[in-house]
């Protein structure tokens, strides 16, 4: 199919009908906070499925999957019209919950691994909202060492049996799928013997356990696999070549919400408390006229345009080919400090109402919470640690970490005392 | 914690230590998220058996102190209590107490407290805007053989079990202190949510409050140096507190970075992480070092007391903040859930923050005596 | 800088480093140390002759953009010299080269400081208070056909060399702008001395110094808007120039760290110096980034043009002194030695961050408008 | 020698007779600043002579080396005397220059493992102010890896032949002696190989080389070895066993201005500019009045409590037994910390002081060099990283960092690319 490209401001005008038309209008003030336990159950789910709503009218008013081929439902555009896409929803609610994980990285995986009937099958599912992918990488035993993956894929016919267990899942709970990297080989060293598999969650043998944080939060699941069998074709790539699949997918994690292949509303922020809420925080506790408060703001608001600008920056050397691939990880490291910084500015901006406050208080509420919850920006996703890795060797160039797993058979790799 | 103990003050410790051990478990501080004082009558009844409010309480009234210095005794139980976040309104019961013996103020009650049958608390503080932690503003009124009290005070700790406030503002031109029971007219009690999970505060409101004059607690409008004198109790103890929190925090990720694996290397291996280990270890070393000389200098009457206390309060909440929260971050997604334990600690040391002055106020009171004396010189 | 810049600007950025190369010079630097003027006539003549002094100056009058951007010019151009911490008056020539031209001032100075014949210098800032880089109180009273000026400026840079100062002031009411020529009765110059080894400044003070009305430069006191302007460029230049002190010291220090060895082992093979050396990757893309974006907006003309330079005058300076610190720490001893080229970066950084506001001065004025924005809406 | 220990009272009561009949006050303004190039060479040579003087005078009124044995020329006291002496000095001048090196670390290794001869002939010399000695110690090449010193001692009949450099000694253009690490076995492990010696500076074939730091101070000093010959006479400790003197030496040195047997008025910091000037520099630029200026004075009076709280704590730590002598490094590490960040303080006060003054600005002078030399507390000394590692390794029992001169011959350890 090649049609004639649509062109840049006649997309714009599209777009902004299709807004106008069937959005509702969001405020700033609902992206404060860090992870907060806003919504009950139900209300989740409601906006679970207004979230899949619009993607199917995006879908219908071809304005799902920007830069995803026309072959896959997708509208085969550049980046640019993304952006203007981005422009338009300004101010605007939007499927949140399907651009990560579902699009960014399991969608890319699919579209770069993924057979042409595995893309088929799930890639237009994905664009009408119709499946919610979760990525099942992370494992309890892991920490940052997702290629030490324990949970296990042993080859019965043209079956795969798993067993093991998966954690930090957003939402697996209200999800469809998940993409999943278990090891299918334990005798020779850890990144040689991993396959990646689709994983539908409601098969038997899945049992989701919801967590919850420290603020009440139970946004993050654990999964728990018992001798689920799934068919070969579900396997996305070579059998113990899992990790050629995995460093992209690592890699399209770290673009994260700078992926081409994401929608998110031009301005919106996902680094912690904004610095409209920092205003509001000093000024509901009374603060607003001390110099030292005042400095705080600008500080908040000096790492809030930092980031930005950083952001962009990346996006267009790796874009340009001027950067590598790898310094998305800057990008990723610093926004893990600077939310950090933020949740302590914050809290001294909150003075004693960072310990206690009442549903009165305006702002002040749950900025405590939000201090406890500080490093989740750090972990999630990769730790700043990884980052820091990533940098100082693959962008750098600065000698490799030495490590006791490279050239081991996995079975024989030391692990923790208390893991045995 | 001071780095040796004579042996009456290390048996009080260890008493404590234990008692605390079997009775408020990890478990047991999860349980009582969801109860409403936050503390069972029973558990603060017994700690007060050993002794948790009698420290600052004179001999005469039924109190002593363990080692001859009772600021230290009390801050090693405010140590153990941060070590285990533990719950029980430790803080102000025992100002309340203090200030009742220091005035031979309601024997009766002072009695109560100090066998644990009853709580009281000190309505003190005034809001989240800097200088709150010892600016008054709450009215007290003399009307004739009453007094009128209108104001509000926040955070106000257990506020719904205690059976009596100690009350501050200003009457008569001064600061003074009044003894107002929780049932009086104009008295209302609104609870706030908070971070830590057994420590309970509200704002209490007083709207025409009228008690009898016989209510003041020392001289009317001439209690400042008593509100001083209660106030470095409670940086003492918070400081103490924060500190005991900080130590278990780092005691667990230490332990954790030693146990767990990754790449096949212990955590503990990698010098990036060693390095960041070895600051919080400096941070450890010196929030000790400063919560016990604020301590003893306060026991002596030293006249840079006041600096010591506000620079270990400075100190202890900013660095010990990074300190937790970077054991967090080595933790990973873990120690951000309910389950594990990293965030009592947390928790614990984020509410010592934020009380009886955050560090930047602390820091301004620190500079303000900086500067008063250099002009003087 | 820019990732990618266009042909005829990379031409324009190449000429300029091969010629600093050649006669900027690290022993060059070192030698003008104890030069008067902190710079050879001869060389900012021909630094002027490869357009130096023209980005901001009107076809009209001589001047021209290079690249069709004259700020993207203007903060390439800076970077250039921060790299090489080199010496020039660049900052201030070409700001008061931008306020002739732009009120079509004094064809024959402006000829002058086009060609590098002339120097002139912007007499702005009020010295060392918060505020001081934009807040005017030197009088300028009209007086006849005459403009009597009184108050005092500081940091003036190459007040010693300049033939004019133009001279921002109060008059009738407004902010206003006065060409002096350095030899006016009433002016005197004190040198100052100061951490870059050849960027000169000196207190300037105005003691009834009488100018004729025509030396205005632009609306009496409507100046404002020109002045806001101007410390716009000036913004730029220091902000691109403090993120090429960055990128030596940067490229310098990673360089030293895979060579040097320390226990039989590359210094950059240590994790925790990996690790810090990944933070200072992070901050010096950053201080690129923010740099671009804000002269790309200024150039723009966009509403955000000073939240920008606001935001990155404040992260250059914080973050960049806290990299060119890390690169001292990591070359140890010899980096603090005069010997050693390290210092230059550090210097030359260390005052753009000092002048035009310091990092806390543009948080103050970015919180300002954003809570005025905040207000607003 | 067993005379009846002195009534600590009584010692007060000499102590101040002496300070106020012999001894100049000092006004701790003098005391700001970071090696700030503050004398010319006279004025240096005259301050050395004068510091000699004092020590000469402290020497006859029994005052010299309170915690040094009697046999030795000292007082044979406890620190507790040492303390009384420095709080009566309070805001007097003293021997300065004769505390670090020559009496800590040089007179305590001495003391360590000096033969009774050699303890003798120096350390009443020491005392009396005749001989100030340097550390040879670090070199150019060797950064933080003292142990794997270059200079060479080749033995000759009874004398010993040393070729090298050493770097970093304060003053060495003007002092008598140095202590010595060199090489004299590259055929072992680098700690393996090392022996220590005594060197008389005026010794021929000595260069002394004073280095010009970047503020112009002219303290330090580099110097270069020209087949020197001493007698083995002057070796300290056995052949090749260097490093048993060399970490004791180290810890001597960690220990610093901490040492029982160095005297130091009580209340001076060495830490960079005190707090007293913060507030002269926030006053001098304007900014007292700042909500945030008054922070960073509050901040940086917080740092000097903590550090001097640190390091009271540490001192009875050790002394006790508490603590492991490596404790040392905690507070050596949190210093370098603090004067960084003081440093910074500075300038921040400062504002557009910290780029250019006049030396009518009182206090705003030469704040800005302090800054530019801001790192030297972090570097002089042996470097926070190495204080870090010490931290990490032996006093939390984290694991060693890997090092690839362990058990490999000195001259087969891998060098800079740059080095060879």
């Amino acid at each position: 199919m090649t049609n004639a490209v649509e062109d840049p401001s006649e997309f714009r005008e599209r777009a902004r009908t299709f807004v106008r038309e069937h959005l509702e209008t969001v405020v700033a003030a609902d992206q404060v906070g860090i992870l907060r336990n806003q919504r009950s159950d139900e209300e989740e789910l409601a906006a679970v499925a207004r979230d899949r709503e619009i993607q199917r009218l995006l879908f219908d008013a071809r304005l799902a999957g920007i830069c995803v081929p026309e072959a896959y439902g997708g509208q085969g555009l550049s980046p640019a019209y993304q952006r203007i896409l981005n422009e338009e929803l300004t101010g605007h609610e939007f499927p949140e919950r399907l651009q990560s994980p579902t699009f960014a990285p399991c969608l890319s995986v699919l579209l770069e691994f993924g057979s042409e009937e595995q893309k088929q099958r799930h890639i237009p599912a994905m664009l009408k909202g119709e499946e919610i992918w979760m990525q099942f990488l992370s494992e309890p035993s892991g920490g940052s060492d997702v290629a030490g993956a324990l949970t296990t894929a042993v080859r019965d016919g043209d079956e795969w049996i798993l067993n093991g267990s998966k954690v930090w899942t957003t939402g697996a709970w209200w999800s469809d799928w998940g993409l999943c990297l278990a090891r299918t080989n334990w005798d020779v060293p850890k990144h040689r013997g991993l396959s990646v598999f689709m994983l539908p969650i409601d098969r038997e043998g899945v049992e989701v356990h919801r967590i919850e944080m420290l603020n009440g939060s139970k946004e993050f699941c654990q999964e728990f696999l018992s001798d689920v069998r799934i068919p070969d074709s579900d396997r996305i790539g070579e059998v113990d070549d899992g990790w050629t699949v995995g460093t992209r997918w690592m890699f399209h994690e770290r673009m994260g919400m700078n992926s081409p292949l994401t929608t998110i509303p031009h301005g919106t922020t996902h680094a912690g408390a904004g610095n409209l809420s920092m205003i509001s925080i000093a000024r509901d506790a009374g603060r607003i006229d001390d110099d030292r408060a005042v400095d705080l703001i600008g500080e908040a608001q000096t790492l809030s345009l930092a980031n930005q600008a950083l952001r962009r920056r990346l996006a267009e050397g790796i874009a340009s080919g001027t950067m590598s691939d790898q310094s998305s990880a800057i990008g990723r490291l610093f926004a893990g400090r600077t939310a950090a910084r933020s949740g302590t500015i914050g809290i001294d901006l909150a003075g004693a109402g960072g310990a206690a406050w009442t549903p009165d208080d305006g702002a002040l509420v749950e900025v405590g919470l939000d201090f406890l919850m500080r490093q989740v920006t750090c972990i999630g996703g990769g730790t700043t640690e990884m980052a820091a890795n990533v940098v100082s060797e693959r962008v750098l160039g600065m000698p490799r970490e030495l490590t006791m797993d490279r050239d081991v058979a996995f079975r024989d790799v030391p692990r923790s005392p208390s893991a045995s | 914690m001071l780095l040796q103990l004579d042996a009456d003050l290390e048996m009080f410790r260890d008493t404590t230590e234990r008692f605390l051990g079997e009775f408020a478990s990890v478990e047991e501080i999860r349980r009582l998220r969801d109860h409403d004082a936050g503390f069972d009558p029973d558990y603060w009844r017994r700690g007060a058996e050993l002794g948790w409010v009698s420290l600052l309480v004179d001999e005469a009234h039924g109190g002593g102190s363990v080692s001859g210095n009772r600021l230290v005794d009390l801050s090693v139980l405010a140590h153990e209590f941060g070590r285990r976040a533990a719950p029980g309104p430790l803080i102000t019961t025992n100002i309340v107490a203090s200030a009742l013996s220091a005035h031979d103020a309601d024997p009766e009650l002072l009695a109560q407290l100090l066998c644990g049958e009853s709580v009281a608390t000190w309505a003190h503080a005034e809001g989240a805007t800097p200088g709150a932690f010892d600016d008054l503003t709450l009215d007290i009124t003399l009307d004739g053989q009453s007094l009128v009290l209108n104001g509000q005070k926040r955070p106000v700790e257990s506020a719904r079990v205690a059976s009596h406030f100690l009350v501050t503002g200003l009457a008569v031109g001064g600061p003074s202190q009044v003894l107002v029971p929780v049932d009086c007219p104009g008295v209302s009690v609104t609870p706030m949510e908070g971070v830590d999970l057994t420590r309970r505060f509200s704002v209490v409101t007083f709207d025409d409050v009228s008690v009898p004059v016989s209510s003041a607690v020392g001289e009317l409008g001439g209690a400042r140096a008593a509100i001083d004198r209660q106030l470095e109790y409670a940086l003492i103890m918070a400081n103490a507190e924060a500190v005991g929190a900080m130590q278990t925090g780092f005691d667990m990720t230490l332990e954790w970075a030693l146990d767990r694996y990754s790449f096949g290397r212990p955590l503990a291996s990698y010098q990036a992480i060693k390095h960041r280990f070895a600051d919080m270890a400096t941070w450890l070393e010196t929030a000790h070092a400063l919560s016990d000389e604020a301590t003893a200098a306060a026991g002596a009457g030293s006249p840079d007391a006041d600096e010591l206390l506000s620079a270990a309060k400075a100190f202890i909440g900013d660095y010990g903040a990074e300190l937790l929260q970077e054991c967090v971050q080595f933790h990973g997604g873990i120690g951000l859930t309910f389950e594990h334990d990293l965030h009592l600690s947390l928790r614990r040391h984020t509410v010592d923050r934020a009380l009886f002055g955050t560090p930047a106020d602390h820091r301004r009171r620190l500079a303000e005596i900086s500067i008063e004396r250099e002009a003087a010189s």
